[in-house]
């Protein structure tokens, strides 16, 4: 088996994947961290304000990159599904549900600061935007995920029903989307924060920092909560009491 | 608690073909090598190996959560095992587990022609079935309407629905009165004598009388 | 109509939820690993006394 | 598996089955369409009753309720199967899963999807809907309640081995109802408008068959899973 190989078949192995999170946790949280003050200084401090709404525009550098991330997050959740539902790959199903959870606050995030942010441009709190609507959406998407994973009460099970909901949902992912906008463009005239406008590169450099300080946090944060699921799971094997009682991270 | 006495090799060996003098085709239906299931990421019983061939009775015993009823399952293509392997021959397979699948809301005969139609065909009339299964006076009742019994002799007919090769049956003597045990034991008599096999799962004192079986004890996975 | 409030409320209200995002199963693994110790140490208590 | 008759001839006889079954069960056929009758006398109760304002929502009101009627029903189509273990011997028996899935699905539809079809023109009058969009109400509905059936089956077949699975199933199902009930609704309201329904027909029309075609095999294999 050549060297590849040989890693992708030990990350199945819990010990070991244990081990190799631990020791790259504190990288993640470092760069996500270093990125994050970047983002902000930059976004907050440096950016002009936006010539058509101002300052409310800053609310940007936080709005866009959740709404992404959530996208993203649920296309990786119905990947892993498949990885999880197709091979039994363990870690894959583990994985997969540790994002939801993850997924789902990144939508909350979108959504809070995408209400906040419609206040001064559109004067309420809640307009039926398409991207709103479509992210509104996709929060019961995440929920329905992660109320299906906790309805069954086997965990392997549990999390291959959850995978084929993430699957079918995946599907129907860019359809809502797609069916959202053309809805949204029969009721209302183009909204005014489409993204569509160029934005001059001192406000995109903050914003690509932003996205990629978001992937560390969800790359970080999902190691964490695999790492916490794999010692639940395995509370009864050895390996679980040779690393407690080594007391080590 | 008697671990499994055969083993592998031994099995095939031992295994003489029932009293009926020669099979034109002595051949395996169902071969299993160290399966177990995990369950909360705990075995549910310690790994079993058997084979089962023509003209064979095989019985799973052990106390209660032994993993019985799920061994049968797995045999039945329900549930996928967690290690090991099963491989089915081509000639079919007839489950009767705990769950009789029998719908409250058809007569007995509504119950079997339908069987009829989805499993397989088969020369006997349904008449003669519910005759044999001692459902006659009760054919035109809804199932509902039958006792504990009566309900377990209508699933007991769908196996003389089809020409399946291999029964599974979950404890399929519990519920049956003494014309009901005879009754079985006729059918699974004559069953084997056909060149069928059978793979039942039973605990305690209802077993098949005056039959040759082999017995495979199942161990519990805690218990390792 | 100063922007100010929502800007600081949107950050705000990011910085809760990824904080308690991050923060849950780092309390959460606390509280489990302290849960399987204990009950470690009762069963080789109970080892030690049975033999 | 076991030697078997075709496929074909299983469908047939679980469909007739099942048909039977509903029929026996009159009762709880009925309650869907009752529920759909109840919700839509309510928004005249609810909005009031100016012809034009009932009108105008007319479309919507008409589709959410078939949607809330289908969901309601949703919940039983696996689950007296799965609890008295013929489910498990139609896994066994070696038919595909599939066409046990969609034979299943083709009953609820008719016992449960074309009933709301029959009942949308008494429904169009107390919504005050006009006469002219009736024709496209039932086109809508007649390529709509197929999908209603299939997609929702999916979360029908992921909750059956669930206790309390209904409350969920909604939940599941709903996001994935949203592109159906725009275009659908939007149809409708076309229609009234006067406006080219065409190509929201046309969507409808690629939204079944790829409902059709897709749907089953999502539901076999929740079936196969809740089994285990």
């Amino acid at each position: 088996m050549n060297r590849f190989m040989l890693f992708i078949h030990k990350t199945g192995s819990p010990p070991w994947f244990y081990n190799f999170s631990g020791k790259l946790l504190p990288w993640t949280w470092g760069v996500f961290l270093v990125l994050l003050v970047a983002g902000l200084y930059l976004g907050l401090v440096k950016a002009p304000p936006d010539y058509l709404q101002g300052e409310s525009a800053r609310i940007m550098y936080i709005h866009v990159p959740s709404a992404y991330m959530s996208m993203m997050i649920y296309a990786l959740m119905a990947v892993m599904g498949v990885i999880g539902l197709v091979w039994h790959v363990r870690m894959a199903e583990i994985m997969m549900i540790s994002s939801a959870p993850i997924g789902a606050i990144f939508t909350a995030i979108a959504l809070a600061t995408g209400s906040l942010w419609g206040r001064p441009t559109w004067g309420t709190y809640w307009v039926w935007d398409a991207r709103l609507t479509s992210e509104l959406v996709l929060l019961f998407l995440y929920l329905g995920v992660i109320g299906l994973y906790a309805a069954y009460d086997e965990p392997r099970k549990a999390a291959r029903a959850a995978a084929l909901l993430a699957l079918v949902g995946v599907v129907n992912l860019p359809i809502i989307h797609y069916s959202v906008t053309w809805w949204n463009t029969l009721h209302q005239p183009p909204s005014l924060t489409s993204e569509g406008s160029a934005i001059h590169p001192s406000m995109l450099v903050p914003l690509l920092i932003m996205v990629v300080a978001w992937k560390f946090f969800y790359i970080s944060n999902l190691l964490v909560r695999t790492r916490l699921r794999l010692i639940e799971q395995d509370q009864r094997k050895r390996w679980v009491h040779h690393i407690l009682s080594g007391a080590d991270r | 608690m008697d671990q499994f006495r055969l083993h592998h090799g031994m099995d095939l060996l031992q295994a003489k073909p029932y009293h009926s003098p020669e099979f034109i085709n002595f051949k395996c239906m169902i071969s299993v090598s160290d399966l177990t299931l995990e369950r909360y990421f705990e075995p549910v019983f310690q790994p079993v190996s058997f084979s089962i061939s023509t003209g064979d009775l095989v019985l799973l015993t052990g106390d209660n959560g032994c993993g019985k009823t799920t061994l049968i399952r797995i045999l039945a293509g329900v549930l996928a095992p967690s290690e090991g392997r099963i491989e089915w021959g081509d000639d079919g397979m007839i489950y009767v587990g705990h769950m009789l699948a029998v719908k409250d809301d058809l007569t007995v005969t509504e119950n079997i022609n339908f069987m009829r139609q989805f499993l397989g065909h088969s020369e006997t009339s349904t008449a003669e079935i519910v005759e044999r299964v001692g459902l006659r006076r009760v054919c035109e009742q809804t199932a509902r309407t039958l006792s504990a019994g009566q309900r377990k002799r209508c699933a007991l007919a769908r196996l003389l629905l089809t020409d399946a090769k291999l029964w599974l049956l979950d404890e399929p003597y519990s519920n049956l009165d003494k014309h009901g045990m005879i009754m079985l034991d006729g059918i699974l008599e004559r069953h084997l004598r056909d060149g069928g096999a059978c793979a039942m799962a039973t605990h305690g004192s209802l077993r098949p009388e005056g039959f040759e079986y082999r017995e495979i004890g199942m161990v519990s996975g805690a218990a390792s | 109509m100063s922007h100010t409030p929502f800007i600081v409320g949107s950050y705000l209200i990011a910085l809760v939820l990824l904080g308690w995002c991050a923060l849950a199963p780092v309390l959460q693994s606390n509280k489990l690993k302290r849960f399987i110790l204990s009950r470690q140490l009762f069963t080789e208590e109970k080892d030690a006394s049975d033999s | 598996m076991s030697h078997r008759t075709g496929a074909s001839k299983a469908f047939l006889a679980l469909v007739r089955r099942d048909l039977l079954l509903a029929f026996r069960r009159r009762s709880e056929m009925m309650q869907p369409l009752l529920f759909l009758l109840v919700v839509v006398s309510l928004f005249p109760l609810g909005v009031g009753p100016s012809p034009d304002l009932l009108g105008s929502i007319a479309p919507g009101v008409i589709w959410i309720a078939a949607l809330l009627a289908t969901v309601l029903s949703l919940d039983t189509l696996f689950r007296s199967d799965f609890e008295d273990g013929t489910l498990e011997q139609f896994a066994i028996s070696g038919h595909p899963v599939t066409v046990i899935a969609l034979a299943k699905i083709m009953v609820h539809w008719l016992v449960a999807g074309l009933p709301i079809v029959l009942l949308s023109p008494l429904l169009a009058l107390w919504m005050n809907l006009p006469m002219d969009a009736l024709d496209v109400l039932v086109i809508t509905l007649l390529l709509g309640t197929p999908v209603l059936s299939l997609v929702g089956s999916i979360g029908g077949a992921l909750t059956v081995s669930l206790k309390r699975g209904g409350q969920l199933l909604s939940l599941l199902v709903f996001p994935l109802y949203v592109p159906l009930l725009i275009i659908a609704a939007n149809a409708v309201s076309a229609a009234v408008a006067g406006l080219p329904y065409s190509g929201q027909l046309g969507l409808m029309g690629a939204g079944l068959i790829a409902a059709l075609t897709l749907a089953p095999f999502a539901t076999a294999a929740a079936l196969k899973l809740s089994l285990e």
